[in-house]
């Protein structure tokens, strides 16, 4: 059982450490972009070219294999980051504080794309390009958060003090989202637009519902990459000095 | 073609040049930061 | 060559000194003593020019050009560097350090030991590097006044020789030095004591 | 002139090295407009009577962040010292440092303020005098803020925003008036804030200068 532990110990122990993450993700990169970018291509060209069109919105509805991947990856980032914080402050691993840091921008990117292809995709069905409802209001907070985020860490001068304050800031902010979401529902159900019918996804139907699932894989699998690809950079601009990075800097290029 | 795109299919179109933009940033940054570090530390071995 | 005549300073209604009057003249170290509060820094930051409602007469007169500004280099307290910025731009935009080619201020970098800090963020470094940033410009400029605020404090052994050295340098290549410091340099050819010309 | 170009580009890489000081307004900004559909009402025709107010008061609070850092960093870390001792015009000075605060803090807001029209169902023909007049009032907005940031150098910063506030007054409501006329008459205060601008910007320039030395006693 013990050499069990030991190996969870040394694993985290290596997970800390710049340089192993560093040549791992080097290895890991081109394997992963390819998968990604497969997936990417299969999903979307299923899902635009050979889905049916849907019996109501004919085929502006298509417009969900990128909006409903980018919302749910939005989603999952920032709880991601949440959880890099609580490791940060409870375990002080300062490979979780570069997580948030890297993380952080390319969560805001998929969050503002969820936005505005809601708002795209709401303007034929609602009739205009913005309605003050529940989802698209939470997820305009989320938005928030993720700035405060990326403006908080490049507030600070020195990298650590900065991981610390991140990693609190990630962490309330994943405690309040929740909060946030229930009450905008909440103060939705007071304010029910009348004008505008609620648009309400009906039960989708199979053919439509595979092409969406590997969208959201395809998602997933590029968010991976380029979380690999920023966190590689955050390491290069801390360990600029190091002796280990211009050694890789110096031989391999 | 284009007008095919323009009058049924616009929103779509609109939201996939949108989706490749935003990858294509999120593909973009780290990659020039990486080099402009790399290029930085190499000129100073050279200097 | 400066020289001041009845040159008196009041903070808020209080005299830090009365009618001090003393020549600068070409090849010259002055060291300013006197305890904490003295005014010696007020001093140096009304002789740069950074205090002006002063009584009293200062004259920057003859081998001077026009400006007579920009021949006195003013090192302070502070750093003046930005902490998001790294050394190197720092020195770019530093108003110490233009008109001086970047390989004579690399020089002085590496001489003081901070040649492989060059593109790091000031933030990252401690406040002794910090000072070194501002001696190799100290170093590598050619004015004919330095006025020098406690320009040895936070150095190792090590520096502290070198600046020496470099401030024997100018003094022998005829510029005048006006510094403050603690302990006593054996260099000062002319100490002034403010204390005495306290009220 | 070589002077004016050379601290312009230290000014832009000093805050482009910061973005933690274009993030705040911009966050503040969001946060100020979405208050209102979710306090007041979310009904579109209710919302486009209030727009043209609305954007004006978030733009003028989302000023009031950019006071601090205008002055004060250079302050304290002792770069005005060395501008007196090598005697540049502070005039220069000052007018250069606003205008890039202006850049980096107004600019990103003008343009999000475009995209009220969606947020807050702004009437697209109204647009075109919306951005004008932000233009010229976030310029008046600056250099007021600039003029309450030099005065409150060493101080706290609540007096900084006590003084920048009732100062922008008739930004404000010159400003949101005009902003409420459609696109093709270019009304009366347009003219009334470009003469304000006008007026201000030499005074107040000077008056920063002024404010800046009286710290140095």
């Amino acid at each position: 059982m013990n050499k069990l532990l030991d190996a969870i110990k040394v694993f985290y122990h290596k997970l800390g450490s710049y340089p192993w993450f560093y040549s791992i993700s080097s290895k890991l990169l081109p394997i992963a972009s390819i998968l990604a970018f497969l997936f990417f291509v299969i999903g979307i060209i299923w899902g635009i070219f050979y889905s049916p069109s849907d019996a109501i919105q004919g085929d502006i509805y298509r417009i969900i294999y990128m909006h409903v991947p980018a919302a749910s990856v939005a989603q999952s980032i920032y709880f991601a980051l949440a959880i890099a914080g609580f490791v940060y402050v409870v375990w002080k691993m300062k490979m979780a504080g570069l997580f948030i840091k890297a993380m952080a921008p390319i969560g805001a990117s998929f969050t503002l794309l969820a936005l505005v292809s809601g708002a795209i995709w709401g303007q034929p069905t609602w009739g205009t390009w913005w309605v003050w409802d529940a989802r698209l209001t939470s997820t305009l907070v989320l938005l928030l958060f993720y700035l405060a985020i990326i403006g908080l860490y490049s507030s600070f001068d020195n990298k650590k003090s900065a991981d610390q304050a991140v990693s609190i800031l990630a962490m309330v902010g994943a405690i309040n989202l929740p909060i946030i979401k229930k009450s905008v529902d909440w103060w939705n159900t007071l304010h029910q637009p009348s004008s505008i019918r609620v648009f309400e996804e009906s039960t989708i139907s199979s053919e439509m519902l595979f092409p969406l699932l590997v969208c959201i894989l395809a998602f997933y699998l590029i968010v991976f990459v380029f979380g690999l690809m920023a966190m590689r950079a955050e390491i290069a601009t801390r360990e600029m000095n190091k002796d280990w990075f211009k050694k890789i800097v110096i031989n391999n290029d | 073609m284009i007008e095919l795109i323009i009058n049924n299919h616009l929103h779509l179109t609109l939201v996939s040049i949108l989706t490749v933009i935003v990858l294509l940033i999120n593909l973009l940054m780290p990659l020039i930061k990486l080099n402009k570090i790399k290029k930085s530390l190499k000129n100073i071995e050279t200097t | 060559m400066l020289t001041i005549q009845g040159l008196s300073y009041a903070y808020s209604d209080r005299f830090l000194f009365k009618n001090l009057s003393f020549d600068l003249v070409p090849g010259e170290l002055i060291q300013l003593k006197g305890r904490n509060g003295s005014g010696k820094t007020t001093l140096i930051k009304v002789l740069c020019g950074i205090l002006k409602n002063y009584e009293g007469s200062i004259s920057l007169v003859n081998n001077l050009d026009s400006e007579g500004r920009n021949e006195i280099f003013y090192l302070g307290h502070k750093n003046a560097l930005k902490d998001n910025l790294t050394v190197l731009e720092n020195l770019k935009y530093d108003y110490r350090s233009d008109g001086i080619e970047l390989t004579r201020l690399k020089e002085n970098l590496a001489t003081l030991g901070l040649e492989n800090y060059l593109f790091s963020k000031v933030s990252d470094l401690s406040e002794g590097q910090k000072r070194k940033i501002i001696l190799s410009c100290f170093m590598a400029s050619n004015k004919s006044i330095y006025l020098l605020d406690e320009p040895l404090i936070n150095l190792d052994e090590e520096s502290k020789k070198i600046v020496s050295s470099e401030i024997e340098n100018k003094i022998n290549g005829g510029s005048s030095i006006i510094f403050t410091s603690h302990e006593k340099n054996i260099l000062a050819t002319k100490d002034i004591n403010l204390d005495e010309y306290a009220t | 002139m070589s002077f004016l170009k050379n601290f312009f580009s230290r000014e832009v890489l000093i805050y482009s090295k910061k973005s933690s000081n274009v993030i705040s307004p911009v966050i503040f900004f969001l946060i100020c407009i979405t208050f209102f559909p979710l306090a007041v009402s979310n009904d579109p025709n209710e919302l486009s009577k209030l727009a043209p107010g609305l954007i004006w008061i978030c733009i003028l609070l989302a000023g009031m962040l950019s006071i601090q850092t205008i002055f004060k960093e250079d302050y304290d870390d002792g770069s005005l010292d060395l501008f007196y001792v090598r005697g540049f015009s502070m005039l220069e000075v000052v007018l250069v440092k606003i205008f890039v605060n202006w850049i980096f803090t107004a600019l990103p807001l003008i343009l999000l303020s475009c995209s009220m029209v969606f947020l807050l169902y702004f009437p697209v023909d109204k647009l075109f005098n919306l951005i004008g007049s932000l233009f010229l009032g976030t310029l008046i907005i600056s250099f007021f803020g600039a003029l309450a940031g030099a005065l409150s150098l060493g101080k706290n910063s609540i007096l900084a925003s006590a003084i920048m506030l009732p100062l922008s007054l008739p930004v404000l409501i010159l400003g949101s008036s005009a902003s409420t006329y459609s696109n093709e008459n270019i009304t009366f205060f347009i003219l009334l804030l470009s003469a304000l601008l006008f007026f201000s910007v030499p005074i107040i320039s000077l008056a920063c200068v002024g404010a800046i030395r009286l710290h140095y006693e």
